[in-house]
């Protein structure tokens, strides 16, 4: 963006405004972008959502409110602004107002780093993946800021399973992401997806293999176990079902929530909604090659950039469109699964929950971890590092080898765990009357 | 476990067994396979009962299902197409039935005698506390009252969900049209009860009240009957008889344009013109009813929430023959049709009232004098009657017009009610 | 609750003795005596709470109800929670009260049927039956054997009715938000079309009336029951396939909301909680009222007396609705016709008595027990509701258990306030 | 350029000697552990500023991501100590000896020091606009498993022991927990109590089903 | 900003953050807040680390590798810490620091 603005204002123009202005100037133009596609993608996901869940239910969903019920969202925002605002009188006011604001922006502020296409990224941050994870858990606190100021118990009980839950599963995410931080040596989401060339089989790790934008990490063993953990952590950080236990409206009402009316509730569900975007999003580009697809690498590749400056602008955009394109099929597709999803499964309660996260899930990502050095080590590595059986091997060999390899070990360990983590759950609960019959026999009358 | 029992066994629920030799998660999976089978088959209806998937949802107010002839909703009357006579003949069997106790009636009397008749004078159902249960329907012996398909009877109006029985009057062949085999069943009993019954009613008694032309059409055809019959018979009849036997059709009409006069009068100004009492009443009894009538109207336009007054009853009482009564009548009527226009008069000054009360209120006045000053012309009883229940119908017409059209507060609004009650009394 | 204790308000009418008890649940199935138990506040073990070491975590109290989503109703648990475990649970009802005992003492014998559809207005039809029942048995009316078959076609059908409805409230407390419960409605609202072709109405079917029905089943009943009857396997088959198996069902049901065999006898739940408990208790075979001897159906029992077993024995028990229902078309045509719609008997005036008639609701154990002093009105009438009896034990079930299985325990008892409450 | 990132500092500094006094002087415990997160923000910010983005990242992740979700559930389950009216400071002549303490010491100590000492700042690049170079992520990794790798390791253990040792202190011991049984476990003792021990399957019990036996339900607190 | 703002700038910033931390854990009775107190202090101590290495050692990295260990340390005091304060709580039912002076457990 700085070198759009740059190039028309000082050398279009030749106006020949300083540094710091033009950087304001992009600055402001993509957070206002940015600003402006996040409430749109809360009310498209939100209509989405209900249509997706309707049919699955046998029914049409809203079609009343413009063509195919397009405007509903709207309609249900006007409603969100025209209601009455409540706050409840023992209430902790300015914690009360903070909340919604302190879990809305740090959603806003993961979308600096998410690219939408070749070289259409707001930043790109060398370290932009713990960068994602470290915002998207401060919203946490803003859900405790909610619960603690409610002073409402359900409130209280919904922000400590939300915060929990949220802390939980941040880990699983984070380490199933690391797997894939191994395969390609960096933290920066651009070159993830960079990474994501080829076909079926990653041009870094086999070169020669045609670029058709398809070489998507989760068509590797290590990719595809990082990605299902990932996702059901994603599940779990963004509060859907079967993990929307915070908001479990059967149990504690609406969680967090309860107290918040008007548009305050309605900031509470901007955030969830660009939350869930932006977790699919992820998804998408980490695991499913971003806006990687056929024709995108070969349509940059005659575009402007700082690798060919001398290239054509329409391919500029039509790489863009193209890029865009393919990022949104894939978020919404895995939005799509969220709302499958929803509308299959019951909801765990907490503390299968965290059960499941931290018996099941955690010890995944650390067998997942190993699979990738693994992977690496057969890959990447020769006799500088030590490995020397592989030296005389070719590049489709060693691939073959290591995708052999990592398969089974992820396959075994996860049956291995999933039978475990099974046993231990039919195990846990039980009591043994016998052994503790001196002391329960005092709590009975 | 199983135990065998008489024509059965007792069979203990396996419990999940078939997950252990399967790989963890596919139970999950299955239910994803499921609802995905769901999905993928939403963008068909659905086929009908033998099918499963498809959106079996209605559009509702483009897409109705077809009610089954058995449904019942809210109770409605019936009434013959032809002869226009209700087939109710109020032997309070649905009243006794009823559970939740909405249904109200009053028998009709003939006024001449004050016997009661095979007829309805005014039949009462709350609907707001009705509960469909059919009850009425079942029971009656003259398959008078019958259970509605319309269910869209939600309203802001609490005091519309009161209904009389011009509203609950449905024509046979509507009926007919719902429910044509449980109408089959009963028909051949219920046309001969009715028609049993009919000459058992003198004169308009038992007529569907909203059907005003029918009514005068039936009376036309009385009347016309009767003078034939009783033009060779000796004048020497009793003197009320005889005056009955004088040609009508003058009287009526007359009748009619005063009281569209009257009705004109009415909408011109807020204080209706007093009815001339000193005026010679030809008929006592006449005068007298048409004067209660002109007041129930009044009444009823006045307050249209208050219960509706029986006309039959005071018509049925013994009637003092003489000047008196009908000067007391006449009296009567004007308090009435003044109450009714204080009641008008009040309105702009309680900003808060609701509309349709005050805009109700004037029309029915006028109508209420006019039927008043109608009493007093005529010098024939049955004129008389005719031109109340003229003006009565008129009045009630005015009240409903009124109450859409009006402008809420202010006197003028009478004249917006005072042309459509003269047009209709006109008319009739 | 039997109906020997039951409280007499009024000096019984002449001629009416110390109502007998109707053979309850004595002698059915267990062999042990059932196990006297008190309802009591929680029972907290070992360390005193004097005790310095003990970490005393804050009791919480919470108000599920009465305005709560997955309270079937206007429904109070005062629930005492300790972080989110269940010290204690108080049902609280009463909210829908609405005097029906006392109204249908005022009302005709007639009149009180529609009133009956109003108490569990999931299953109006077996409403109705156990009134008519009790009305018959006091008056001693003969029903025509066409009419029985009808009426029992009727109660099958709102036996799956009632049971894909409850099914699908249990799973959408469970979190499943609506997909099993709008495929039960589905089907649901494919009887509930039946029922509005037979008796004009949805839900308040007001069908049944002494010595019969209100008219016979109309001509294009039949052929919408047969093609209901091939769809109806295939939608159990497929709540089994979405999810008996389904493993996050399994973990929220399996060993939750306990109710060993001996309690739930001394409890006095009926219905499937009480053979989701294990113990075969099926009215329907245990004491055949109607022409249910006629029919082979099995009766599905549970083995641990958990959520699941309920969950899965109402599943079965639909299986078992359908099969019924099945020898119905097959027998109905051949059934005696007699005069099934007995427009006459508006004025029913019991001989000096009392009568207690029972059926197996979907619920349970509905029974209707009615003291006539011979005028046209019940001198006294009384509901066993099923709903109100099986809720009875919920307090005690949901102890110890997390406050996210107090809805799903609530959601496998399966009540409808309107019985509760009566 | 310059002054905007004076401004920019001075705000940054503002926000964290700000929220951090607010942090020890506002009577609300919980308030105190909000502002807390603002100064950690503000930490993390002036980590930006000083261009050590990983740093920065980690700032928010750990600290707000993390301590301070532990603090506020600390907070709140010690909970009955949270009120507002309870004195949150120490009283009397202690108060203004421990202010006076931290004030001598950033008065007298801290600032003549810092101003005072010619720090050896190296001159910064001739043209002002080039990068310069700065060590990054790949640098703090490599430094990691090489020249730190016996710190980087002795840190790992110490995460570790910390996390059992956090464990390990708020773990209640079995025998001291509370638990409430349910009906069946209740059920089930009192029928052991009824036929004295040891009684393999009472007679006339059905088998117990593989996964679920009367008495096994999940939910007791462990 | 090595330009803009000098390094005494920063240093003085981690100064006054560290009197505060140390009067927060001095005055505050709550034990919680003691934490709280030190917490800051230790961040002081990294806003330190930081500007040291950015304005002197830009080239190496052993700044930001020592903040790295000090965030650890923290991370593991604040959680051995908060575990203690639960400890402390179930054992005396208060987190009053100075109430808590009794050596018996």
């Amino acid at each position: 963006m700085y070198d759009i603005v740059n190039g028309l204002i000082n050398t279009t123009f030749g106006w020949n405004w300083p540094g710091w202005v033009i950087a304001l100037i992009s600055h402001l133009l993509v957070t206002t972008l940015l600003f402006a596609i996040a409430p749109f993608q809360m009310l498209f996901l939100t209509y989405y959502e209900r249509r997706a869940i309707a049919r699955m239910q046998d029914r049409i969903g809203p079609n009343r409110v413009g063509p195919a019920g397009l405007l509903q969202p709207i309609a249900d925002g006007v409603k969100m602004f025209t209601k009455e605002d409540i706050v409840p009188a023992a209430a902790d006011r300015w914690v009360h107002f903070l909340a919604p604001c302190v879990v809305v922006a740090p959603t806003m502020l993961m979308f600096a780093v998410l690219p939408w296409g070749p070289g259409m990224v707001p930043v790109d941050l060398n370290v932009g993946l713990l960068f994602f994870f470290a915002i998207s858990s401060i919203s946490a606190v803003g859900l405790l800021m909610a619960g603690l100021a409610s002073s409402n118990k359900f409130a209280l009980l919904g922000a400590m399973r939300a915060v929990a839950q949220m802390v939980s599963y941040e880990i699983p995410a984070v380490l199933s992401l690391l797997a894939v931080v191994m395969l390609t040596g960096t933290l920066s989401i651009v070159q993830l997806i960079e990474a994501q060339a080829g076909l079926f089989i990653s041009s870094a790790d086999v070169p020669g293999v045609p670029d058709l934008g398809l070489g998507w990490f989760i068509f590797t063993p290590v990719g595809l176990l990082a990605f299902i953990v990932f996702f059901i952590a994603a599940l779990a950080e963004g509060e859907r079902t079967p993990f929307d236990i915070p908001e479990a409206d059967s149990e504690i009402v609406a969680g967090y929530m309860t107290e918040y009316s008007g548009m305050k509730f309605g900031l509470f569900y901007l955030a969830q909604y660009v939350l869930n975007f932006l977790l699919c999003a992820i998804a998408a580009v980490i695991f499913f090659g971003g806006w990687q697809g056929p024709g995108v690498g070969w349509l940059y590749d005659r575009a402007i950039s700082p690798a060919n400056p001398d290239g054509n602008w329409v391919f500029n955009l039509l790489a863009g469109f193209l890029g865009v394109f393919y990022l949104l099929a894939k978020t919404y597709a895995f939005f799509f699964v969220m709302v499958w999803l929803r509308g299959a499964f019951p909801r765990l309660r907490v503390d299968q929950l965290m059960d499941f996260g931290w018996k099941f899930l955690i010890p995944l990502t650390l067998v997942n971890i190993v699979s990738a050095a693994i992977w690496v080590a057969l890959l990447r590595w020769g006799p500088e590092q030590g490995i020397t059986f592989t030296q005389n091997w070719t590049p489709i060999l060693r691939w073959g080898v290591a995708f052999a390899v990592t398969l089974a070990v992820n396959i075994v360990a996860y049956i291995a765990l999933a039978r475990i983590f099974a046993a231990s759950q039919a195990e846990q609960g039980r009591i043994d009357l016998d052994e503790y019959r001196d002391t329960l026999t005092a709590t009975l009358r | 476990m199983t135990v065998k029992i008489e024509r059965g066994q007792i069979v203990t629920v396996e419990r999940g067994k078939r997950t252990a030799r399967r790989l963890p998660g596919m139970g999950l999976l299955d239910g994803m396979a499921v609802v995905w089978k769901h999905w993928a088959g939403s963008f068909r209806k659905n086929q009908g009962f033998n099918d499963i998937h498809g959106v079996f949802t209605y559009e509702y107010p483009e897409e109705r299902p077809k009610l089954p002839e058995a449904y019942r909703n809210m109770p409605i009357l019936l009434y013959d197409d032809e002869t226009s006579h209700e087939l109710c003949t109020s032997c309070f069997q649905c009243e006794r039935i009823c559970p939740p106790q909405v249904i109200h009636m009053t028998q009709a009397k003939d006024p001449a005698t004050g016997k009661p008749v095979p007829a309805v004078a005014e039949f009462v159902i709350e609907y707001d506390a009705c509960m469909s249960c059919g009850f009425c329907a079942e029971v009656c012996p003259f398959d008078a009252i019958k259970m509605d398909h319309e269910f869209e009877l939600s309203t802001a109006d609490h005091q519309k969900l009161t209904v009389f029985k011009e509203q609950l009057n449905r024509p046979i062949s509507y009926y007919e049209r719902i429910a044509p085999t449980m109408w089959a069943e009963v028909r051949d009993g219920a046309m001969k009860k009715l028609q049993g019954n009919i000459k058992r009613r003198p004169d308009v008694i038992g007529m569907a009240p909203n059907l005003a032309e029918k009514i005068a059409a039936r009376r036309r055809e009385l009347e016309a009957a009767a003078a034939a019959a009783t033009a060779p018979a000796a004048p020497a009849a009793a003197p009320a008889e005889g005056r009955k036997l004088t040609p009508e059709e003058k009287a009526a009409k007359l009748a009619a344009i005063k009281a569209a006069n009257a009705a004109k009068k009415a909408g011109d100004t807020v204080e209706p013109p007093v009815a001339p009492a000193g005026a010679a009443p030809a008929d006592e009894k006449a005068a007298r009813l048409a004067a209660i009538r002109a007041k129930n109207a009044a009444r009823k336009g006045e307050a249209p929430d208050a219960p509706p007054v029986v006309a039959g009853e005071p018509a049925g009482e013994a009637p003092p023959a003489d000047e008196k009564a009908a000067r007391l009548a006449a009296i009567r009527a004007k308090n009435a049709a003044r109450k009714a226009a204080e009641g008008s008069d009040g309105a702009p000054v309680e900003a808060n009232v609701a509309a349709t009360e005050p805009a109700a209120a004037p029309p029915a006045a006028g109508a209420a004098t006019s039927a008043a000053e109608a009493a007093t012309a005529p010098a024939d009883e049955k004129a008389a009657r005719l031109a109340a229940i003229r003006a009565k119908n008129a009045a009630r017409k005015a009240a409903g017009g009124g109450s859409d059209a009006a402008a809420p507060t202010t006197t003028g609004n009478v004249d917006s009610g005072g042309p459509g009650a003269s047009d209709d009394a006109a008319l009739s | 609750m039997n109906t020997g204790k039951l409280a007499f308000p009024m000096p019984l009418p002449a001629g009416v003795g110390t109502p007998s008890a109707p053979g309850g649940l004595e002698g059915q199935t267990s062999q042990e005596k059932p196990v006297r138990i008190s309802v009591r506040r929680s029972r907290v073990d070992g360390c005193s709470t004097k005790d310095p070491a003990m970490f005393k975590t804050e009791e919480l109290q919470i108000n599920i109800g009465p305005q709560h989503p997955s309270t079937h109703g206007v429904f109070r648990m005062l629930v005492t929670v300790d972080g989110e475990t269940i010290i204690d649970l108080k049902p609280v009802f009463g909210y829908l009260h609405r005097n029906h005992e006392q109204i249908a003492e005022q009302n005709t014998y007639l009149q009180n049927m529609p009133y009956t559809d109003r108490l569990d207005y999931f299953n109006s039809m077996a409403n109705n039956q156990a009134y008519a029942m009790a009305v018959e048995k006091l008056a001693g009316i003969e029903v025509p054997e066409r009419a029985e078959y009808i009426r029992v076609l009727m109660v099958e059908l709102t036996r799956i009715l009632n049971h894909a409805g409850a099914l699908g409230f249990l799973i959408n407390d469970m979190g499943m938000w609506q997909t099993q419960l709008a495929f039960g409605m589905r089907e649901r609202e494919k009887i509930l079309d039946l029922f509005e072709m037979a008796s004009g109405a949805r839900m308040m079917c007001n069908y049944f009336r002494f010595g019969g029905v209100v008219r016979d089943l109309p001509p294009e009943f039949m052929p919408k029951l047969k093609e209901l009857l091939v769809a109806m396997p295939a939608f159990v088959d497929e709540l089994e396939r979405l999810l008996r198996e389904n493993e996050i069902l399994m973990q929220r049901a399996e060993g939750i909301g306990i109710l060993p065999k001996e309690l739930a006898l001394a409890y006095s739940v009926t219905g499937p909680v009480l053979r989701g408990s294990g113990v075969p208790y099926d009215i329907r075979k245990a004491e055949p009222y109607s022409v249910y001897d006629r029919f082979d159906f099995d009766v599905p029992v549970g083995s641990v007396g958990d959520v699941y077993d309920r969950f899965l024995v109402r599943i079965e028990e639909m299986r078992q609705s359908k099969r019924i229902i099945e020898q119905i078309v097959e027998q109905l045509p051949d059934a005696r016709g007699g005069h099934i719609n007995p427009r006459a008997r508006q004025n029913v005036r019991p001989p000096v008595g009392d009568a207690y008639a029972r059926i197996e609701s979907p619920k349970g154990e509905l029974g209707f027990y009615l003291v006539s002093d011979g005028s046209p009105r019940p001198y006294r009438y009384k509901v066993r509701a099923p709903s109100f009896i099986n809720l009875t034990p919920l307090g005690d079930m949901c102890r110890g258990y997390k406050v996210a299985d107090v809805v799903v325990i609530l959601g496998s008892i399966d009540i409808v306030m309107g019985e509760v409450d009566r | 350029m310059a002054t905007v990132i004076q401004i920019i500092f001075g705000l940054i500094a503002a926000l964290i000697v700000g929220a951090a006094v607010m942090v020890v002087t506002v009577r609300n415990v919980i308030h105190a552990a909000l502002w807390l997160i603002a100064c950690f923000f503000g930490v993390g910010a002036l980590y930006l500023l000083l261009e050590a983005e990983f740093l920065a990242v980690v700032q928010v992740l750990v600290y707000v991501g993390a301590i301070s979700i532990l603090i506020l559930f600390a907070i709140m389950l010690t909970r009955q100590v949270t009120g507002e009216g309870v004195r949150q400071l120490v009283g009397g002549w202690r108060l203004w000896l421990t202010a006076a303490i931290s004030a001598l010491l950033f008065a007298v100590a801290i600032v003549p020091t810092v101003i005072s000492h010619s720090w050896n700042v190296p001159a910064p690049p001739a043209p002002p606009g080039t990068p310069e170079p700065l060590a990054g992520v790949a640098e703090l990794g490599r430094a990691f498993v090489y020249e730190f790798l016996l710190q980087f390791q002795v840190a790992g253990v110490l995460l570790t022991v910390a996390l059992i040792g956090a464990i390990v202190i708020a773990f209640e011991e079995r025998a001291r927990r509370r638990r409430v049984l349910t009906l069946a476990e209740e059920h089930e003792l009192r029928k052991r109590l009824a036929h004295p021990p040891p009684v393999e399957a009472p007679a006339g019990e059905p088998a117990p089903a593989p996964r679920a036996t009367p008495i096994s339900e999940g939910e007791v607190q462990q | 900003m090595t330009a803009a703002v000098p390094l005494e700038a920063v240093l003085v910033v981690a100064g006054a953050l560290f009197c505060i931390g140390l009067f927060g854990a001095l005055s505050r009775r709550n034990l919680v807040g003691v934490l709280m107190g030190i917490e800051l202090m230790l961040n002081a101590v990294n806003i330190n680390l930081v500007a040291f290495w950015r304005y002197l050692e830009p080239r190496f990295i052993s700044g930001q590798t020592f903040a790295i260990f000090i965030i650890c340390v923290a991370a593991a005091e604040a959680a051995v810490g908060l575990a203690m304060v639960i400890a402390i709580y179930r054992n005396w039912l208060t987190v009053n620091a100075d109430a808590v002076d009794s050596l018996r457990g």
